[in-house]
């Protein structure tokens, strides 16, 4: 019961170099999630532009590296993509999480955190930055 | 008597008794007491904290007193396995040649919903760092790795596996049980990767009942003994002062004059491994590369309760193993871990020696080794 | 210096200290080993048990060695709502003036699942039977009551509060914390209906770094340390062996003059309770039936640090409660359960006895007392 190498090699490598870590300046939308089993927060900031393309995101947080990792692939892999898209492939994430292969969507390097599936307590700590994705485009919508 | 059992304890050093005997009459503060017998005494603990972390080649301050070897472990697994399970981390690696304080407690573990993978070694008896790897899994809490085997004096690579555990995870805990290694090479702790490591004084011509745990700051570990607010939170109960005392003596003893330690430690080995040469059908099963301090040896045909009650009678004092289960007819799980099967490993008998330990004491044993083995040999072919 | 200090630690009697010194010189043995050197210690430690027991009450087997006092609430606490949990029961009820060992460990439980009812005392410090009758549950596992407080003094009616709970669910397990009653009253804990309770030696001129836990025989209690054999498996570890004999010659010291011994306890409190009546502004806050060990006062308008810092410059060791958290500005959790309020449990001091205290000492320590509280009440008015 290994995660294949390759994809630990990709999962530590987010961790150990974060993409889009910090905050962004100006009036982005911010949200605060903590994962109540273990305490561990993680703040997330998105910026969507006028045709509702992801501008920019970036994330903060303390964390175990999964969920650090998974922040950072997030980030990246959203980065660029309409809200919509983006949404849709959150919920193939969380799928993928209950063991459920990817279908439709190109997981690209996401397919790394698929062994996470197979250990339920840390399912939440791959899925938290995505839970927060999910918060702030909601947020988003309630604000119009 | 000649004592050949230190890996079961040794004699306190006669420096360390002096040093402890003032805790045990006049100055019997209590270390939280805020009036001047009780400054002296917590001034007394943190001197003999900074000893023991000098020896432990740490930060004064990730020292945590305990009261053995034992409760060490039994915290170290525990705390980490607690903390890793808040986070969704379940699982423990440990090897099948542990210390029963930690196989027991990983048992106890399991018992309350741990999962436990147990690494064998290989027949030499090191656990290779690649087979450790093997079984992380992302819920891994902690890996527990000795550092000296107590009955073979297998030395295990403890500082590349923690580099390589916490490359693959950082989350993961390294702890390492350095009761053995303590008195036979240079912990450098702090220097590692190791988050957790657990050392006993009695096992370095300290008193009995003080052990200690390091905890390297900031790891994620949770204190399991609650009470006052002793040893910063991280172990509750009035201290045992004059152990203490003695661990930091005993400690500082040993840091002192090193290298002139593991020579005459070396020296004692030497004399002792040719010696048994001379008896026939000996194998020595402890590695040549091991730590200095113990030799393991199968004497074939000969039954070590047989030959063990002979050497007492002799006055020689060795042991079939770990003494905490000599107690018991199990035969050493070291052994059959290591492959051997049950009649080899109730042919072996430990010896263990210290810097206390004479060449002359030495060369006595193995004359009278060699005097009851005949004999025992001699009344099997007899019957 | 005129230590008053007791239930903080008392000093370690010189006969106990003679009987110790063997066990840290030539007698090193490890208990388990079983050549000559490891029988003699064996036998010492044995000897001990049974001098424990018959200071405790109870059969030789059922008094298990631990690090200390709060090990052993620890352990019993655990131990007890580990064997209720497996039996569906999670559910501890205690009181709000436990000393932290208890306190604590609940509060541990709590963060990994248990449920815990803490019983208020009434005005006068005693914890109602029917109070904590009142919190039982089919789901309890463990009720802990203290015998003694450590702060005031107060008795509270552990035999009765056994057997009404024995009575109402035999199913409960019944722990109580006696290291402040083991000076005090006998402890007959066999022939009481109680199945776990706390010992430490260091409070009876025993060594620092040893206690026991009584556990009933067939009790469904479990083991907390684990590893080697020792102490019937019942708690892992290379015993204490120096400690343990200490702490049963200190057993055996007190039984041997019981009645000389009270009698000498009760004379010290009068002699001290008469002089303070001479200090205007003074309010006893012990009851008068409770333990002749501990006297708490509140001075009026006089803060105990103030006072505290005077009385050890002036040579007199006292304190503001419990040492294990006197490093902290806290006022007493007992005093607030009690229903004083912030500014009396500032004022509050304890004063603490032993049969080593001489009632010249307490003369002594009055007239001090009596200087300090005028200066500093002085010292008030002035600015
Ligand atoms: C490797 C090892 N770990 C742990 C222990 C336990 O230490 P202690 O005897 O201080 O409880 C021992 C010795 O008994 C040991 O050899
Ligand atoms: C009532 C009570 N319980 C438990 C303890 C803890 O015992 P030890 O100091 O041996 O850890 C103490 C003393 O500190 C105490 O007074
Ligand atoms: S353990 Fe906290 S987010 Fe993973
Ligand atoms: S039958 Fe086991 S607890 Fe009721």
């Amino acid at each position: 019961m290994q995660l294949d190498d390759l994809y630990r090699q990709v999962i530590m490598d987010h961790y150990q170099h974060p993409r889009n870590q910090g905050s962004i300046e100006g009036d982005a939308l911010s949200v605060d999630l903590r994962n109540p089993s273990c305490g561990d927060e993680i703040t997330l900031q998105l910026l969507v532009n006028a045709q509702g393309v992801v501008e920019d995101v970036r994330f903060r947080g303390s964390g175990c590296s999964i969920s650090m990792a998974s922040a950072s692939m997030m980030t990246e892999a959203v980065k660029g993509m309409p809200v919509d898209k983006a949404l849709e492939l959150s919920k193939e994430f969380r799928a993928m999480m209950r063991g459920v292969p990817p279908e439709e969507v190109d997981m690209g390097e996401l397919e790394a955190l698929s062994g996470v599936s197979k250990f339920p307590a840390r399912i939440k700590c791959a899925t938290l930055a995505w839970q927060a994705l999910e918060k702030a485009v909601r947020s988003e919508d309630e604000a119009e | 008597m000649i004592y050949l059992d230190n890996a079961a304890t040794t004699p306190l050093h006669p420096d360390v008794f002096r040093a402890m005997a003032p805790y045990l009459q006049e100055a019997f503060g209590n270390p939280s007491s805020l009036y001047a017998l009780g400054r002296s005494a917590r001034k007394a603990v943190e001197a003999a904290r900074a000893q023991v972390a000098a020896f432990a080649g740490c930060k004064t301050g990730d020292i945590v007193f305990t009261s053995g070897g034992t409760e060490a472990d039994h915290a170290a697994m525990v705390g980490a396995w607690l903390a890793g399970r808040s986070q969704g981390r379940n699982h423990i690696v440990t090897t099948a040649i542990e210390h029963h304080a930690v196989l027991d407690t990983c048992a106890f573990l399991e018992s309350l919903g741990a999962q436990v993978s147990y690494v064998a070694p290989q027949a030499n008896g090191v656990v290779r760092v690649e087979d450790v790897l093997a079984h992380l899994r992302p819920d891994t809490a902690v890996v527990s790795v000795m550092a000296v085997n107590n009955e073979l004096g297998t030395l295990q690579p403890i500082r590349e596996l923690a580099a390589q555990v916490k490359q693959r995870d950082p989350d993961v805990m390294v702890h390492t049980d350095c009761v053995q290694a303590a008195g036979v090479m240079p912990l450098a702790l702090g220097d590692s990767q190791v988050d957790l490591a657990a050392l006993s004084a009695h096992k370095v011509h300290g008193p009995k009942g003080v052990g200690a745990l390091y905890v390297r700051e900031g790891t994620r570990w949770r204190p399991v003994v609650h009470g006052g607010n002793q040893e910063h939170k991280r172990r509750a109960g009035t201290e045992h002062v004059a152990g203490i005392v003695g661990f930091g003596a005993a400690a500082a003893r040993l840091s002192a004059n090193w290298a002139g330690h593991l020579a005459h430690l070396d020296k004692l080995r030497d004399t002792f491994v040719r010696g048994l040469a001379e008896i026939p059908d000996v194998q020595v099963q402890s590695p040549p590369e091991g730590a200095p301090t113990i030799v393991n040896v199968r004497f074939l045909g000969v039954r070590n309760d047989r030959l063990l009650m002979r050497l007492d009678l002799a006055g020689v004092a060795a042991s079939a193993g770990s003494a905490c289960t000599a107690g018991s007819l199990e035969p050493s799980h070291v052994l059959l871990a290591c492959g051997h099967d049950r009649e080899v490993a109730q042919q072996s008998v430990r010896f263990s020696f210290s810097e206390l330990t004479t060449a002359e004491e030495i060369e006595d044993a193995i004359a009278i080794i060699a005097r009851e083995i005949s004999q025992l040999r001699q009344n099997r072919s007899d019957s």
